[in-house]
């Protein structure tokens, strides 16, 4: 049975600007061992750029990371993804070209150490290992219920079903902390309600902490143990979800604000990522 | 479906190609030449004169005479694109055709040559590069079946300085001179180098490299740096496009005509006329004449072009590549016509064209009757010589013609007969050849 | 090098002006790419192909200005025939497969070319002179001077047209986004007609300037070559580019020939112009005047 | 129903990982190889081994070698002929200077030697993408053909620069080199080396590192957050690229023409290579030589194809038919399938396994 621990990662006064426009203020954050954490906030708040900054996508002009004990300035994404910080993105970033089973078994890549000779006999030590790692790759398809599309390239796959890949991918890291950048955008309330099982269900059976930018208030307020709220690259809210409900900062943030989506047209966002 | 069809139409093309190789069937009295030759691609248009003139000519012969000893004499071209890989898949496609396979190859590229030199020895085919091709294969005795006649690039080299010399009123007032090469940096472009520097120490010259990276259309820097540096007198190792391209930056950077020499595949009328009026006073060295007023030249007009035959058109006939063309090919059928005075009046195999070609003497005499007077110099090979001792000519382009400016000029045997030797010994080294014993060969 | 300053300057004109020549040639890539994102590789061979016919009209006792305008007319319906029978069939295809397909093209044009025209070199003087001109001691080419006059004004009238005209501006458009194309009103398949065709005169153009130079003949097709390196200079889709890159690779191949190459033994040029470009790209990916490749999640 | 999946269950994942999880591919696998290890040399001709299985297997190994860059890896590159150069080169070298070295061995260094050349050349790749990159590999291609053509030491100082195949042999006497070499020998030699490079191949992209370099190509910004290093995968993929390519290379040099300088392996030949990965399948190793195939073959059947059907026409028009059909067909099959000839192939079998039903 899971508990909320003590801090695993803490951002401290964090401040990122590009040009002239800042993204982020001077904001902290802790993130706890085994939490769901929910990140908020109206558009253009902040909340992808607080995620890229801790997975080291971004580099944030001042302020720092201490990831279990170790304060670092910025972090490389690939020092994160061996630390154990995995994520999944707003604009679903997988790897088109390859099949679904291919994309889950890509999260096992720094679990693999076979060099490139043994790859190159591949009978003997790198079969093994590609074995067993197909068989955790498995695990993760069973759970994710998607075993009907194992073989199928991705590009094809409808949207909904395009994120569960990339949260497979992500869960396939066997990650401590996972970031989930707006998981359910462009889905209807099945495909929504299945995503919240799975999302209690890793954080449940993996123990997995969550950190997660979600629009659908209703689900945030259900899923989350903690919300925190960014408003025009500051933090204007942090505590449990019926707290932050009643915080007048908040309501005075989201008044007139009405309760709209960042991506309608999810699929040329990908595209344009993809040409990135 | 369609699509699928579609590959399946590929996959039958190219198991189509398995029945290729074996050759057709041919009439049994017939001697049977390869002809690899380039019309299309970047050097087509001096490619395509010099097959034309070895065409006519055994369309004449066997017009004229019905071939060589009564034997009709049959060729197939085949386009190499002046590409080595494909002059190879050339030479693999038709060294079997005929009743005794090829009696000979004229690869017509040094890049061939090379190419060739093995294969055709192991199959027993002499290789005959007329002026091109690995210039120490003149020694018989390591190469047996590779034949340089009538002179290498080396010897051309020497013959050019000689003219020089002659020009400056003796070899001796080279003395502190600078002589210049312009040359496309591959492999035939190189040829000469050795030569020339040999020479510059004999002679006291100072010897200026100017490499031109192929194909050779860009050459503004090269011809700064020879404004720059004034060579008193200028070779050219060109090809194709570079030549013309060459003579327009000689005359761009305003350097007299006359003292720019090329190498004989620099001096004909593809290489002068895109120049228009720049190449006027342009040398260039050569080892036949050109124009039509020879007897070979007026035969091919009555036998061929008169009976509306030919492959170019009659103005074309007599240019220099279409002459040189015609030497190869007065060469090749010389070659056989003296293995068949030792083997019969038959189609002959490649190693008795050997023979033949080892034995060939085409005497003064001998090139009246063939109505060559003035059109080519005598040569003899030998085992160990197959060079057989050719001169040089410098001709000169008026705007109109080429005309010869020197006598014929015989470079300096003694020397280059040491340098093939040296080279080709270095050469059977690398290779694990024991070369003949030509005393022993009679 | 310093001790002889005119003559550096010599070699700096020499390197501008046969800048000129690869520049004339990249333009041709640049249209392309820029208003469809398909790198042409035909370019090379539409020069040649352009210029065989202009010369072989020549040939056939044509006036000048006659086989000019014929040749423009037979490179627009290219245009057309590479839209309708190549373009249309494969639209939203990878570049590299667009690539690929212009491959096809150019072995076809190749072909055809010499089909029609005949292997042999046809000599090109449309009247530019070519005697050396010495000014104050430094050596400038008359017919390279004309050559750069010629080039300068073409850009000029491309630039007009880009700017001025409705089609130009349209053409800008469909560069920054397809999408944006419909909206201007013209549908792609027409603005790719235009910039082919105008890459083809653009050839013709270049071919004609070439051609009176080398004389023209099948070589004509590998001055592309001497235009890729200005391409990674200045960036595919920028046609000022295109002329700065030519300069600077111009300048700067020959100022290595002359004064590095001796060291090297010589014939540096070419892959020196490829290196001069590849370090300006580790400074700017996208070449000094390309757009920006934004990388976002 | 030729082509029936049904009934073919797959017990374990490692036999859901098979390189040929179908049986009748299995069979037509071992069909193919037993043609080409015992039909062909029993049958074909010294010009059909010679001058076509040969090239064909060499420009395939070469072609290989690009696809693991370009197809898997996305890094398009032209510098293909500056790498088989370099294998070639470094093979004379070895050859001349150890002349006791066993020309497997040889070739194996001459690999290594081009791998090395690969990553230096790789590094630009980190930061340039696309047409960029296969621009700038044009410098690595431009710059090692004017190296080789100009140090004479690396052609022994032989006057014109060319580089011709001392004769080596296999196992004391079986000569695979050099001119007196049966052609059987040298075509069993080159195709053996293929096989096993292409069995290595498959091996490497089916597995881990196969899957990483795909994830660049597809998205290096999402690979770069799962945890893969780009600089190093791209610069592996470099250095087995070249790997692949110096080896063609050198065996075009030793077992193909047998001699050659250093323009042989110039821009042409690099362009030729990408042809052929693009028209047979990107990211396919069974593409890498259906297009070898398409390049190779088919101008030499439409070479031959007139004569065949026993027209003699002069040889100017047919090469330039040949070349004008050759684009053509180019076109054509981009049009039908972009994908290239390997997609081609799947479809087709997707359409026999339904075959005779029409769904």
């Amino acid at each position: 049975m899971r508990r909320i621990g003590e801090p695993i990662l803490t951002a401290d006064q964090i401040t990122l600007a590009f040009g002239g426009i800042t993204a982020l203020n001077g904001i902290s954050i802790e993130i706890r061992r085994h939490e769901i954490l929910a990140i908020i906030g109206p558009n253009g708040a902040g909340k992808t750029s607080m995620l890229n900054v801790i997975n080291g996508f971004y580099h944030p002009q001042a302020g720092t990371i201490t990831w279990k004990g170790e304060t670092r300035r910025r972090m490389r994404p690939y020092y994160a993804a061996a630390a154990g910080i995995s994520r999944t993105f707003q604009n679903v970033a997988l790897f088109r070209g390859m099949t679904t089973l291919d994309n889950v078994m890509t999260g096992r890549l720094l679990r693999m150490h076979r060099n490139f000779l043994w790859q190159a006999i591949y009978f003997g030590p790198a079969e093994r290992e590609e074995l067993a790692h197909r068989a955790y790759a498995e695990r993760i398809i069973d759970f994710l219920e998607i075993q009907a599309i194992r073989k199928t390239p991705v590009g094809r796959l409808p949207y909904g079903l395009q994120k569960r890949v990339e949260l497979g991918r992500a869960l396939a890291m066997e990650p401590e902390l996972l970031l989930l950048d707006e998981p359910m955008a462009g889905m209807n309330v099945e495909e929504k309600e299945d995503m919240c099982r799975f999302i209690l269900d890793i954080n449940d059976e993996f123990g997995t902490t969550i950190a997660l930018i979600e629009h659908d208030m209703g689900v945030v307020m259900d899923i989350s143990d903690r919300v925190v709220v960014l408003d025009y690259g500051r933090k204007i809210a942090d505590g449990p979800p019926d707290e932050v409900r009643a915080s007048p900062e908040v309501i005075a943030a989201y008044l007139g604000e009405p309760h709209q989506r960042e991506d309608h047209a999810a699929p040329q966002h990908t595209a344009a990522a993809q040409r990135g | 479906m369609r699509l699928f069809k579609t590959l399946l139409a590929v996959m039958a093309a190219a198991v189509a190609v398995s029945c290729l190789g074996a050759g057709m069937a041919f009439a049994q009295n017939e001697q049977f030449i390869p002809r690899l030759v380039y019309r299309t691609g970047p050097y087509a248009p001096n490619g395509i004169p010099f097959a034309d003139g070895y065409a006519d000519y055994l369309d004449m012969i066997d017009a004229r005479v019905g071939g060589v000893g009564g034997v009709k004499i049959t060729y197939e071209e085949c386009e190499t694109g002046y590409n080595n890989d494909k002059g190879v898949e050339c030479y693999e496609r038709l060294k079997n055709k005929g009743p005794t396979g090829a009696s000979l190859v004229d690869p017509l590229s040094t890049g061939i040559t090379y190419a060739l030199i093995e294969r055709a020895t192991a199959d027993k085919i002499p290789v005959v590069s007329m002026g091109y091709g690995r210039a120490d294969a003149s020694d018989g005795a390591v190469f047996p079946y590779v034949f340089t006649l009538p002179a290498t690039y080396w010897a051309q080299a020497d013959a050019l300085i000689k003219y020089v010399g002659e020009q400056m009123g003796g070899l001796e007032k080279l003395k502190d001179k600078k002589i210049g090469l312009v040359y496309i940096d591959i492999a035939y472009g190189k040829e000469p180098i050795a030569t020339l520097e040999k020479l510059s120490q004999k002679y006291g010259y100072t010897f200026l490299k100017y490499p031109v990276s192929a194909p050779g259309i860009e050459q503004s820097a090269t011809w700064l740096q020879i404004r720059q540096q004034r060579p008193d007198w200028l070779f050219m190792w060109g090809w194709g496009v570079m030549n013309s391209t060459a003579i327009k930056g000689a005359a761009s950077v305003g350097y007299p005509m006359d003292h720019f020499i090329g190498v004989w595949w620099s001096g004909s009328e593809p290489d002068v006329v895109p120049a228009g009026t720049a190449a006027v006073g342009y040398k260039s060295g050569t080892f036949h004449a050109a124009g039509q007023d020879y007897g070979a030249i007026k035969d091919i007009l009555k036998y061929v072009y008169d009976k509306n035959g030919g492959h170019t058109t009659r103005d074309k006939v007599g240019e220099v590549l279409y002459n040189r063309g015609v030497i190869n090919a007065i060469y090749d059928l010389e070659a056989i016509r003296t293995a068949q005075g030792k083997f019969g009046k038959k189609p002959l195999k490649g190693e008795e064209v050997q023979w033949g070609y080892e034995h060939l003497d085409i005497t003064a005499q001998r090139i009246t009757e063939l109505g060559s007077d003035g059109l080519m110099v005598p040569i003899a090979l030998s085992c160990d010589n197959h060079e057989g001792n050719g001169k040089v000519r410098i001709q000169q382009w008026d705007g109109q013609h080429w005309k010869f400016v020197s006598d014929w000029i015989q470079p300096d045997r003694a020397m280059l007969t040491e340098m093939y030797k040296e080279s080709a010994l270095s050469y059977a080294k690398e290779k694990g050849i024991t070369p003949r014993d030509c005393a022993k060969v009679m | 090098m310093w001790d002889n300053p005119e003559f550096v300057l010599e070699v700096v004109i020499g390197g501008l002006l046969s800048g000129i020549m690869y520049s004339l040639v990249a333009l041709g890539f640049v249209l392309i790419f820029k208003a469809s994102g398909v790198f042409n590789f035909a370019q090379g061979t539409m020069v040649l192909f352009a210029a065989l016919t202009f010369v072989g009209l020549i040939e056939r006792g044509l006036p000048i200005w006659m086989a000019f305008v014929i040749a423009v007319v037979v490179m627009i319906l290219l245009a057309v025939a590479v839209e309708r029978l190549m373009l249309r069939s494969l639209v939203n295809q990878e570049q590299i497969i667009l690539f690929m397909a212009t491959i096809g093209l150019a072995f076809f044009l190749d072909g055809f070319g010499q089909l029609v025209w005949g292997g042999d070199v046809h000599p090109l003087d449309i009247g530019i002179p070519k005697a050396p001109l010495i000014i104050g001691g430094v050596l400038v080419n008359e017919f390279d001077l004309v050559a750069a006059i010629v080039a300068g004004s073409l850009v000029a009238a491309l630039a007009l047209f880009f700017q001025r005209t409705a089609i130009g501006r349209a053409l800008r458009a469909v560069a920054d986004d397809h999408q944006a194309a419909q909206s201007v009103g013209i549908p792609l398949p027409t603005i790719w007609v235009i910039v082919w065709s105008v890459a083809g005169v653009v050839g013709l153009v270049a071919g004609i300037m070439w051609g009176s130079n080398l004389g023209v003949q099948f070589s004509l097709s590998l001055v592309a070559l001497k235009a890729l390196p200005v391409l990674m200079l200045g960036g595919f889709t920028s046609v000022p580019g295109a002329i700065v890159g030519g300069l600077i690779v111009g300048v700067g191949e020959k100022l290595a020939e002359v004064f590095w190459g001796p060291a090297f033994g010589g014939a540096i040029e070419d892959w020196f112009a490829y290196a001069l470009a590849l370090v300006f790209l580790l400074f700017r990916p996208q070449g000094l005047f390309g757009e920006r490749i934004i990388e976002r999640v | 129903m030729l082509y029936r999946e049904v009934g073919q269950f797959k017990a374990s994942y490692a036999a859901d990982q098979a390189i040929f999880p179908i049986r009748q591919d299995r069979w037509l696998m071992l069909g193919a190889l037993a043609v080409a290890y015992f039909v062909i040399p029993a049958t074909g001709s010294e010009y059909w081994l010679l001058t076509i299985m040969v090239p064909f297997l060499v420009y395939a190994l070469a072609a290989l070698g690009l696809n693991l860059l370009t197809g898997y890896a996305g890094q398009v590159s032209l510098g293909t002929g500056g790498f088989m150069a370099v294998g070639a080169f470094a093979t004379y070298k070895l050859t001349t200077v150890f002349p006791g070295l066993n020309i497997v061995l040889a070739l194996v260094l001459a690999g290594i030697i081009a791998a090395l050349v690969g990553v230096l050349f790789g590094f630009p790749s980190l930061r340039i993408k696309g047409f960029y990159l296969a621009v700038a590999t044009l410098a690595s291609q431009f710059f090692l053909i004017w190296m080789f053509n100009k140090f004479p030491w690396f052609y022994n100082y032989s006057a014109s620069g060319v580089i011709s195949a001392p004769p080596r042999a296999l196992f004391g006497q079986i000569y695979v080199t050099g001119a007196e070499a049966d052609p059987r020998a040298k075509y069993l030699f080159v195709l053996t080396v293929v096989v096993l490079l292409a069995l290595a191949a498959k091996g490497l992209v089916r597995g881990r590192i196969g899957r990483a370099w795909m994830a660049i190509r597809d998205m290096d910004v999402a690979a770069e957050i799962i945890g893969i290093r780009p600089l190093r995968t791209k610069l592996l993929a470099f250095a087995l690229s070249s790997f692949y390519c110096g080896i063609a290379g050198a065996m075009w040099a030793f077992i193909y023409t047998s001699a050659v300088e250093a323009s042989a392996f110039e821009i042409d030949r690099s362009f030729q290579i990408l042809f052929m990965i693009i028209i047979g399948g990107l990211g396919s190793i069974l593409g890498s030589f259906l297009g070898a195939g398409f390049i190779v073959l088919l101008p030499i059947f439409l070479d031959n194809a007139p004569r065949l059907a026993g027209l003699e026409l002069p040889v100017n028009l047919v090469t330039n038919l040949q070349t004008m059909i050759f684009g053509a067909l180019i076109i054509f099959f981009l049009i039908i399938e972009p994908n290239g000839l390997a997609r081609l192939w799947v479809i087709g079998k997707e359409k026999l396994r339904l075959w005779p039903f029409p769904h």
